[in-house]
Protein backbone atom coordinates (compact mmCIF):
# COMPACT_ATOMS: atom_id res chain seq x y z
CA UNK A 1 0.00 0.00 0.00
CA UNK A 2 1.42 3.62 -1.00
CA UNK A 3 1.63 6.48 1.40
CA UNK A 4 -0.93 9.15 -0.68
CA UNK A 5 1.03 12.65 -0.61
CA UNK A 6 -1.24 15.03 1.26
CA UNK A 7 -1.37 18.85 1.59
CA UNK A 8 -2.97 21.90 3.15
CA UNK A 9 -1.23 24.99 1.76
CA UNK A 10 -1.94 28.89 1.10
CA UNK A 11 0.51 28.21 -2.09
CA UNK A 12 -0.10 27.59 -5.07
CA UNK A 13 0.92 24.30 -7.20
CA UNK A 14 2.18 23.28 -10.14
CA UNK A 15 0.73 20.02 -11.84
CA UNK A 16 3.84 19.64 -13.89
CA UNK A 17 6.12 19.34 -10.89
CA UNK A 18 3.79 17.44 -9.03
CA UNK A 19 2.94 14.73 -11.77
CA UNK A 20 6.48 14.61 -12.41
CA UNK A 21 7.31 14.16 -8.67
CA UNK A 22 4.82 11.19 -8.40
CA UNK A 23 6.26 9.30 -11.83
CA UNK A 24 10.23 10.20 -11.60
CA UNK A 25 12.19 6.89 -11.90
CA UNK A 26 9.19 4.64 -12.36
CA UNK A 27 8.66 1.98 -15.10
CA UNK A 28 5.24 0.33 -13.43
CA UNK A 29 2.95 3.19 -13.69
CA UNK A 30 0.28 2.38 -16.63
CA UNK A 31 -1.88 5.53 -16.16
CA UNK A 32 -1.85 8.80 -14.51
CA UNK A 33 -5.22 10.77 -14.03
CA UNK A 34 -5.52 14.30 -13.03
CA UNK A 35 -8.24 16.93 -11.37
CA UNK A 36 -7.44 20.34 -11.14
CA UNK A 37 -10.27 22.47 -9.73
CA UNK A 38 -9.81 26.39 -10.49
CA UNK A 39 -11.41 29.23 -9.54
CA UNK A 40 -14.28 30.64 -11.94
CA UNK A 41 -14.33 34.58 -12.59
CA UNK A 42 -18.13 33.86 -12.23
CA UNK A 43 -20.48 36.94 -11.54
CA UNK A 44 -18.17 39.39 -10.80
CA UNK A 45 -16.37 37.29 -8.59
CA UNK A 46 -13.11 38.92 -6.92
CA UNK A 47 -11.86 36.06 -4.90
CA UNK A 48 -12.50 32.88 -3.16
CA UNK A 49 -11.59 32.88 0.28
CA UNK A 50 -11.40 29.48 1.94
CA UNK A 51 -11.52 28.50 5.63
CA UNK A 52 -10.75 24.80 6.77
CA UNK A 53 -10.62 23.01 10.10
CA UNK A 54 -6.79 22.52 11.15
CA UNK A 55 -6.25 18.99 11.82
CA UNK A 56 -9.57 17.52 10.76
CA UNK A 57 -8.94 18.81 7.24
CA UNK A 58 -5.64 16.61 7.11
CA UNK A 59 -7.29 13.94 8.79
CA UNK A 60 -10.20 13.71 6.19
CA UNK A 61 -7.98 14.15 3.23
CA UNK A 62 -5.97 10.91 4.62
CA UNK A 63 -9.27 9.23 5.34
CA UNK A 64 -10.75 9.43 2.05
CA UNK A 65 -7.38 8.95 0.08
CA UNK A 66 -6.84 5.72 2.05
CA UNK A 67 -10.27 4.48 0.61
CA UNK A 68 -9.09 5.28 -2.61
CA UNK A 69 -6.20 3.07 -2.60
CA UNK A 70 -8.12 -0.10 -0.55
CA UNK A 71 -10.65 0.31 -3.69
CA UNK A 72 -7.99 0.85 -6.59
CA UNK A 73 -4.68 -0.46 -7.12
CA UNK A 74 -3.07 2.97 -7.14
CA UNK A 75 0.89 3.14 -7.10
CA UNK A 76 0.66 7.22 -6.29
CA UNK A 77 -2.07 9.59 -4.98
CA UNK A 78 -1.21 13.41 -4.49
CA UNK A 79 -4.07 15.60 -2.96
CA UNK A 80 -3.70 19.23 -2.55
CA UNK A 81 -5.58 21.53 -1.61
CA UNK A 82 -5.47 25.38 -0.90
CA UNK A 83 -6.96 27.48 1.80
CA UNK A 84 -6.71 31.25 2.32
CA UNK A 85 -7.59 33.88 -0.77
CA UNK A 86 -7.71 32.81 -4.31
CA UNK A 87 -7.77 34.86 -7.32
CA UNK A 88 -10.23 33.44 -10.60
CA UNK A 89 -7.93 31.45 -12.55
CA UNK A 90 -5.61 30.05 -9.81
CA UNK A 91 -5.65 26.91 -9.08
CA UNK A 92 -7.34 25.42 -5.88
CA UNK A 93 -7.59 21.26 -5.54
CA UNK A 94 -5.12 19.23 -7.09
CA UNK A 95 -5.83 15.31 -7.21
CA UNK A 96 -3.60 13.13 -9.03
CA UNK A 97 -4.13 9.38 -9.58
CA UNK A 98 -1.20 6.64 -10.72
CA UNK A 99 -1.85 2.99 -11.68
CA UNK A 100 -0.59 0.80 -14.00
CA UNK A 101 -4.12 0.56 -15.59
CA UNK A 102 -6.06 3.79 -16.85
CA UNK A 103 -9.17 2.69 -15.42
CA UNK A 104 -7.93 2.78 -11.77
CA UNK A 105 -6.20 6.29 -12.17
CA UNK A 106 -9.56 7.89 -13.41
CA UNK A 107 -11.35 6.27 -11.30
CA UNK A 108 -9.88 6.81 -8.37
CA UNK A 109 -9.61 10.13 -9.57
CA UNK A 110 -12.94 11.16 -9.96
CA UNK A 111 -13.22 9.42 -6.46
CA UNK A 112 -10.97 11.74 -4.72
CA UNK A 113 -12.68 15.06 -6.27
CA UNK A 114 -16.61 13.97 -5.44
CA UNK A 115 -15.26 13.30 -1.59
CA UNK A 116 -12.99 15.85 -0.89
CA UNK A 117 -16.45 18.04 -2.05
CA UNK A 118 -18.41 16.97 0.14
CA UNK A 119 -16.25 15.25 3.05
CA UNK A 120 -13.09 17.71 4.02
CA UNK A 121 -13.76 20.87 6.15
CA UNK A 122 -13.35 23.48 3.81
CA UNK A 123 -15.91 25.87 3.52
CA UNK A 124 -15.75 29.20 0.34
CA UNK A 125 -16.53 32.58 0.65
CA UNK A 126 -17.26 34.64 -2.37
CA UNK A 127 -15.83 38.10 -2.77
CA UNK A 128 -17.34 40.45 -5.58
CA UNK A 129 -15.64 43.46 -7.02
CA UNK A 130 -18.62 45.81 -5.10
CA UNK A 131 -17.13 44.48 -2.07
CA UNK A 132 -20.04 42.47 -0.84
CA UNK A 133 -19.31 38.68 0.22
CA UNK A 134 -20.83 35.47 0.54
CA UNK A 135 -20.32 32.11 1.98
CA UNK A 136 -21.22 29.27 -0.93
CA UNK A 137 -23.73 26.99 -0.27
CA UNK A 138 -22.93 23.09 -0.60
CA UNK A 139 -25.41 21.82 -3.84
CA UNK A 140 -27.40 18.66 -3.94
CA UNK A 141 -25.36 17.65 -6.96
CA UNK A 142 -21.98 17.16 -4.95
CA UNK A 143 -23.94 14.96 -2.82
CA UNK A 144 -25.58 12.95 -5.36
CA UNK A 145 -22.02 12.84 -6.66
CA UNK A 146 -20.51 11.22 -3.90
CA UNK A 147 -23.54 8.62 -3.24
CA UNK A 148 -22.36 7.37 -6.63
CA UNK A 149 -19.69 5.97 -4.76
CA UNK A 150 -21.61 4.00 -2.19
CA UNK A 151 -20.90 1.39 0.36
CA UNK A 152 -17.95 3.51 1.62
CA UNK A 153 -17.02 3.60 5.40
CA UNK A 154 -16.19 7.09 5.60
CA UNK B 1 -14.74 20.99 26.22
CA UNK B 2 -13.57 22.90 23.88
CA UNK B 3 -15.52 24.16 20.70
CA UNK B 4 -14.88 25.40 17.51
CA UNK B 5 -17.29 27.37 15.00
CA UNK B 6 -16.05 27.96 10.95
CA UNK B 7 -17.31 29.90 8.10
CA UNK B 8 -20.83 31.56 8.54
CA UNK B 9 -21.38 29.83 12.15
CA UNK B 10 -18.39 31.39 13.55
CA UNK B 11 -19.39 34.95 12.23
CA UNK B 12 -22.63 34.93 13.61
CA UNK B 13 -21.47 33.75 17.28
CA UNK B 14 -18.37 36.21 17.21
CA UNK B 15 -15.92 33.70 18.22
CA UNK B 16 -13.71 31.29 16.60
CA UNK B 17 -13.45 29.42 19.71
CA UNK B 18 -14.60 29.37 23.23
CA UNK B 19 -14.15 26.89 26.36
CA UNK B 20 -17.43 25.81 28.34
CA UNK B 21 -18.31 23.73 30.95
CA UNK B 22 -22.03 22.94 29.86
CA UNK B 23 -24.41 20.84 32.81
CA UNK B 24 -24.55 17.30 33.19
CA UNK B 25 -27.42 16.80 31.27
CA UNK B 26 -25.41 17.75 28.12
CA UNK B 27 -25.15 14.29 27.02
CA UNK B 28 -24.98 14.59 22.98
CA UNK B 29 -24.42 17.53 19.95
CA UNK B 30 -28.39 18.06 19.96
CA UNK B 31 -28.31 18.59 23.76
CA UNK B 32 -25.10 21.21 23.07
CA UNK B 33 -26.36 22.68 20.51
CA UNK B 34 -29.76 23.65 22.43
CA UNK B 35 -27.49 24.58 25.35
CA UNK B 36 -25.28 26.70 23.32
CA UNK B 37 -28.23 28.67 21.76
CA UNK B 38 -29.10 30.22 24.77
CA UNK B 39 -25.81 32.13 25.74
CA UNK B 40 -25.78 34.64 23.53
CA UNK B 41 -28.26 36.22 20.35
CA UNK B 42 -24.94 35.52 18.04
CA UNK B 43 -25.15 31.77 19.33
CA UNK B 44 -29.31 32.05 19.18
CA UNK B 45 -28.96 33.21 15.39
CA UNK B 46 -26.33 30.55 14.44
CA UNK B 47 -28.08 27.72 15.92
CA UNK B 48 -31.71 28.59 14.50
CA UNK B 49 -31.81 26.31 11.85
CA UNK B 50 -30.38 23.11 13.04
CA UNK B 51 -30.36 21.43 9.42
CA UNK B 52 -28.30 24.11 8.20
CA UNK B 53 -25.37 22.64 11.21
CA UNK B 54 -23.24 20.25 10.97
CA UNK B 55 -20.80 18.94 13.60
CA UNK B 56 -17.69 17.26 14.14
CA UNK B 57 -16.38 15.43 17.63
CA UNK B 58 -12.68 15.00 18.30
CA UNK B 59 -12.13 16.27 14.42
CA UNK B 60 -14.51 13.60 12.98
CA UNK B 61 -17.99 14.68 11.53
CA UNK B 62 -20.91 13.53 13.97
CA UNK B 63 -24.24 13.14 13.84
CA UNK B 64 -26.80 14.89 16.39
CA UNK B 65 -26.96 11.92 18.37
CA UNK B 66 -23.47 12.03 18.93
CA UNK B 67 -22.26 11.87 22.73
CA UNK B 68 -20.06 14.39 24.12
CA UNK B 69 -17.96 14.49 26.77
CA UNK B 70 -16.11 17.30 29.47
CA UNK B 71 -12.39 16.76 27.19
CA UNK B 72 -13.99 16.51 23.82
CA UNK B 73 -13.13 18.95 21.00
CA UNK B 74 -16.25 19.75 19.42
CA UNK B 75 -16.94 22.35 15.68
CA UNK B 76 -19.60 22.92 14.23
CA UNK B 77 -20.09 24.49 11.48
CA UNK B 78 -22.05 25.05 7.45
CA UNK B 79 -22.41 21.89 5.21
CA UNK B 80 -18.64 21.71 3.80
CA UNK B 81 -18.05 23.42 0.31
CA UNK B 82 -14.60 22.37 -0.60
CA UNK B 83 -12.98 20.96 -3.77
CA UNK C 1 -17.86 25.37 -29.56
CA UNK C 2 -13.96 25.21 -29.06
CA UNK C 3 -11.23 23.67 -31.55
CA UNK C 4 -9.27 20.89 -29.98
CA UNK C 5 -5.87 20.86 -30.26
CA UNK C 6 -4.61 17.50 -31.77
CA UNK C 7 -0.76 16.25 -32.23
CA UNK C 8 0.71 13.25 -33.42
CA UNK C 9 4.45 13.37 -32.99
CA UNK C 10 7.35 11.46 -32.01
CA UNK C 11 8.69 13.89 -29.65
CA UNK C 12 8.22 14.03 -25.56
CA UNK C 13 4.90 16.08 -24.53
CA UNK C 14 5.41 18.19 -20.97
CA UNK C 15 1.64 17.97 -19.00
CA UNK C 16 2.27 20.98 -17.30
CA UNK C 17 3.15 23.03 -20.49
CA UNK C 18 0.04 21.80 -22.29
CA UNK C 19 -2.04 22.17 -19.06
CA UNK C 20 -0.78 25.99 -19.09
CA UNK C 21 -1.19 26.46 -22.64
CA UNK C 22 -4.98 25.23 -21.94
CA UNK C 23 -5.54 27.79 -19.21
CA UNK C 24 -3.57 30.63 -19.76
CA UNK C 25 -5.53 33.58 -19.20
CA UNK C 26 -8.77 31.63 -18.66
CA UNK C 27 -10.96 32.71 -15.77
CA UNK C 28 -13.87 30.57 -17.61
CA UNK C 29 -12.54 27.27 -16.67
CA UNK C 30 -13.66 25.33 -13.11
CA UNK C 31 -11.91 22.12 -13.78
CA UNK C 32 -9.33 20.65 -15.71
CA UNK C 33 -9.01 16.63 -16.10
CA UNK C 34 -6.25 14.57 -17.72
CA UNK C 35 -4.99 11.56 -18.07
CA UNK C 36 -1.41 10.48 -19.63
CA UNK C 37 -1.01 6.93 -20.66
CA UNK C 38 2.84 5.54 -20.36
CA UNK C 39 4.82 3.04 -21.06
CA UNK C 40 5.49 -0.28 -18.47
CA UNK C 41 8.33 -2.19 -18.33
CA UNK C 42 6.04 -5.35 -18.23
CA UNK C 43 8.00 -8.49 -18.72
CA UNK C 44 11.50 -7.54 -19.90
CA UNK C 45 9.88 -4.75 -22.14
CA UNK C 46 12.80 -2.85 -24.01
CA UNK C 47 10.47 -0.59 -25.73
CA UNK C 48 7.22 0.42 -27.54
CA UNK C 49 7.20 1.16 -31.26
CA UNK C 50 4.17 2.67 -32.53
CA UNK C 51 2.87 2.56 -35.68
CA UNK C 52 0.26 4.53 -37.36
CA UNK C 53 -1.95 5.72 -40.33
CA UNK C 54 -0.95 9.09 -41.41
CA UNK C 55 -3.89 11.31 -42.43
CA UNK C 56 -6.40 8.87 -41.04
CA UNK C 57 -4.97 9.78 -37.28
CA UNK C 58 -5.39 13.15 -37.33
CA UNK C 59 -9.33 12.90 -38.70
CA UNK C 60 -10.17 9.65 -36.38
CA UNK C 61 -8.91 11.57 -33.14
CA UNK C 62 -10.66 15.06 -34.68
CA UNK C 63 -13.78 13.11 -34.74
CA UNK C 64 -13.30 11.79 -31.29
CA UNK C 65 -12.82 14.95 -29.93
CA UNK C 66 -15.48 16.83 -32.05
CA UNK C 67 -17.67 13.70 -30.61
CA UNK C 68 -16.60 14.95 -26.98
CA UNK C 69 -17.22 18.80 -27.37
CA UNK C 70 -21.00 18.01 -28.71
CA UNK C 71 -21.80 15.54 -25.27
CA UNK C 72 -19.62 17.59 -23.17
CA UNK C 73 -19.52 21.71 -23.05
CA UNK C 74 -15.60 22.07 -23.00
CA UNK C 75 -14.17 24.98 -23.21
CA UNK C 76 -10.67 23.39 -23.60
CA UNK C 77 -9.19 19.84 -25.48
CA UNK C 78 -6.09 18.99 -26.02
CA UNK C 79 -4.81 15.49 -27.42
CA UNK C 80 -1.53 14.31 -28.08
CA UNK C 81 -0.52 11.28 -29.47
CA UNK C 82 3.08 9.61 -29.40
CA UNK C 83 4.54 7.42 -32.72
CA UNK C 84 7.76 5.56 -33.05
CA UNK C 85 10.22 4.57 -30.37
CA UNK C 86 8.96 5.02 -26.24
CA UNK C 87 10.72 3.76 -23.54
CA UNK C 88 9.50 2.37 -20.46
CA UNK C 89 8.42 5.36 -17.94
CA UNK C 90 8.18 7.34 -21.28
CA UNK C 91 4.69 8.95 -21.74
CA UNK C 92 2.48 7.61 -24.72
CA UNK C 93 -0.78 10.08 -24.68
CA UNK C 94 -2.37 12.69 -23.10
CA UNK C 95 -5.87 13.59 -23.38
CA UNK C 96 -6.73 17.16 -21.36
CA UNK C 97 -10.03 18.16 -21.00
CA UNK C 98 -11.44 21.80 -19.72
CA UNK C 99 -14.66 22.88 -18.53
CA UNK C 100 -16.83 25.27 -16.23
CA UNK C 101 -17.67 22.20 -14.14
CA UNK C 102 -15.62 19.34 -12.90
CA UNK C 103 -18.20 16.20 -14.52
CA UNK C 104 -18.12 17.48 -17.81
CA UNK C 105 -14.38 17.38 -17.59
CA UNK C 106 -13.98 13.89 -15.94
CA UNK C 107 -16.08 12.25 -17.88
CA UNK C 108 -14.71 14.05 -21.50
CA UNK C 109 -11.38 12.61 -19.97
CA UNK C 110 -12.44 9.43 -19.81
CA UNK C 111 -14.54 9.18 -23.16
CA UNK C 112 -11.60 10.59 -25.17
CA UNK C 113 -9.30 7.90 -23.68
CA UNK C 114 -11.58 4.92 -24.18
CA UNK C 115 -12.51 5.59 -27.28
CA UNK C 116 -8.29 6.93 -28.83
CA UNK C 117 -8.35 2.98 -27.30
CA UNK C 118 -10.14 1.40 -29.96
CA UNK C 119 -10.84 4.61 -32.22
CA UNK C 120 -8.06 6.11 -33.71
CA UNK C 121 -5.45 3.98 -35.76
CA UNK C 122 -2.13 3.02 -33.72
CA UNK C 123 -0.64 -0.50 -33.41
CA UNK C 124 1.87 -1.10 -30.77
CA UNK C 125 4.87 -3.43 -31.05
CA UNK C 126 6.27 -4.50 -28.06
CA UNK C 127 10.31 -4.82 -28.16
CA UNK C 128 11.68 -7.10 -25.78
CA UNK C 129 14.97 -7.20 -24.22
CA UNK C 130 15.92 -10.62 -25.37
CA UNK C 131 15.46 -9.06 -29.02
CA UNK C 132 12.08 -10.71 -29.45
CA UNK C 133 9.30 -8.86 -30.62
CA UNK C 134 5.02 -9.12 -30.73
CA UNK C 135 2.50 -6.70 -31.73
CA UNK C 136 0.08 -5.72 -29.08
CA UNK C 137 -3.34 -7.75 -29.20
CA UNK C 138 -6.56 -5.60 -28.83
CA UNK C 139 -8.33 -6.52 -25.89
CA UNK C 140 -11.76 -6.90 -25.67
CA UNK C 141 -11.44 -4.74 -22.29
CA UNK C 142 -10.98 -1.74 -24.62
CA UNK C 143 -13.99 -2.18 -26.35
CA UNK C 144 -16.81 -2.83 -23.62
CA UNK C 145 -15.07 0.28 -22.30
CA UNK C 146 -15.54 2.13 -25.49
CA UNK C 147 -18.94 0.36 -25.55
CA UNK C 148 -19.71 1.91 -22.16
CA UNK C 149 -20.27 5.63 -24.01
CA UNK C 150 -23.51 3.88 -26.17
CA UNK C 151 -24.99 5.95 -28.97
CA UNK C 152 -21.73 7.45 -30.55
CA UNK C 153 -22.35 8.38 -34.41
CA UNK C 154 -18.61 7.58 -34.40
CA UNK D 1 -6.72 1.65 -56.77
CA UNK D 2 -4.74 2.24 -53.94
CA UNK D 3 -4.21 0.14 -50.64
CA UNK D 4 -2.42 0.30 -47.80
CA UNK D 5 -0.85 -2.27 -44.90
CA UNK D 6 -0.10 -1.92 -41.34
CA UNK D 7 1.39 -3.46 -38.65
CA UNK D 8 1.32 -7.41 -39.08
CA UNK D 9 -0.66 -7.35 -42.17
CA UNK D 10 2.57 -4.92 -43.84
CA UNK D 11 5.23 -7.19 -42.20
CA UNK D 12 3.00 -10.23 -43.18
CA UNK D 13 2.50 -9.17 -47.10
CA UNK D 14 6.10 -7.21 -47.13
CA UNK D 15 4.69 -4.17 -48.72
CA UNK D 16 3.98 -1.02 -47.06
CA UNK D 17 1.48 0.29 -50.33
CA UNK D 18 0.61 -1.19 -53.84
CA UNK D 19 -1.19 -0.02 -56.78
CA UNK D 20 -3.47 -2.23 -57.61
CA UNK D 21 -6.18 -2.75 -60.66
CA UNK D 22 -9.02 -5.49 -59.22
CA UNK D 23 -10.94 -7.01 -61.93
CA UNK D 24 -15.05 -5.14 -62.09
CA UNK D 25 -16.33 -7.95 -60.16
CA UNK D 26 -14.49 -6.52 -56.96
CA UNK D 27 -16.84 -4.46 -55.89
CA UNK D 28 -16.82 -4.17 -51.80
CA UNK D 29 -13.68 -4.74 -49.00
CA UNK D 30 -15.03 -8.93 -48.77
CA UNK D 31 -14.15 -9.22 -52.38
CA UNK D 32 -10.75 -6.77 -52.69
CA UNK D 33 -10.19 -9.35 -49.62
CA UNK D 34 -10.87 -11.99 -51.53
CA UNK D 35 -8.79 -11.26 -54.73
CA UNK D 36 -6.23 -9.83 -52.87
CA UNK D 37 -5.46 -13.11 -51.13
CA UNK D 38 -4.59 -14.54 -54.16
CA UNK D 39 -1.52 -11.95 -55.15
CA UNK D 40 0.91 -13.73 -53.01
CA UNK D 41 1.77 -16.73 -50.29
CA UNK D 42 2.02 -13.30 -48.17
CA UNK D 43 -0.82 -11.84 -48.59
CA UNK D 44 -2.96 -15.51 -48.15
CA UNK D 45 -1.13 -15.62 -45.12
CA UNK D 46 -2.17 -11.43 -43.93
CA UNK D 47 -5.95 -12.17 -45.08
CA UNK D 48 -5.92 -16.00 -43.69
CA UNK D 49 -8.08 -15.05 -40.79
CA UNK D 50 -10.45 -12.34 -42.19
CA UNK D 51 -11.80 -11.72 -38.49
CA UNK D 52 -8.61 -10.89 -37.29
CA UNK D 53 -8.73 -7.83 -39.85
CA UNK D 54 -10.03 -4.33 -39.76
CA UNK D 55 -10.24 -2.04 -42.88
CA UNK D 56 -10.51 1.52 -43.99
CA UNK D 57 -11.97 2.91 -47.14
CA UNK D 58 -10.83 6.46 -47.57
CA UNK D 59 -9.22 6.79 -44.16
CA UNK D 60 -12.74 5.95 -42.61
CA UNK D 61 -13.55 2.68 -40.75
CA UNK D 62 -15.49 0.47 -43.12
CA UNK D 63 -16.80 -3.20 -43.16
CA UNK D 64 -16.93 -6.10 -45.22
CA UNK D 65 -19.74 -5.14 -47.44
CA UNK D 66 -17.94 -1.41 -47.65
CA UNK D 67 -17.96 -0.52 -51.57
CA UNK D 68 -14.84 -0.01 -53.25
CA UNK D 69 -13.90 2.09 -56.27
CA UNK D 70 -11.03 3.02 -58.49
CA UNK D 71 -10.23 6.19 -56.74
CA UNK D 72 -10.51 5.04 -53.53
CA UNK D 73 -7.26 4.36 -51.10
CA UNK D 74 -8.17 1.36 -49.00
CA UNK D 75 -6.41 0.46 -46.03
CA UNK D 76 -5.92 -3.09 -44.06
CA UNK D 77 -4.60 -3.23 -40.80
CA UNK D 78 -5.02 -5.71 -37.26
CA UNK D 79 -7.51 -4.27 -34.42
CA UNK D 80 -6.23 -1.36 -33.16
CA UNK D 81 -4.29 -0.84 -30.32
CA UNK D 82 -3.76 2.75 -29.42
CA UNK D 83 -3.98 4.75 -26.22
Amino acid sequence: MITPTIRVQEAGFDLGVESARLTAGRQDIGGLASFVGLCRADDGLAALVLEHYPGMTEAAIGRIAAEACARWPLSGCTVIHRIGRIAPGEPIVLVLTASSHRAASLEACAFLIDWLKTGAPFWKREEFADGTSRWVEAKAADDAATARWAGSVL
Amino acid sequence: MRVLYFAWVRQKIGLGEEVISPPPEVRDIAGLVAWLSTRSPGHAAAFANARTIRAAVNQDFATPDHAVAPGDEIAFFPPVTGG
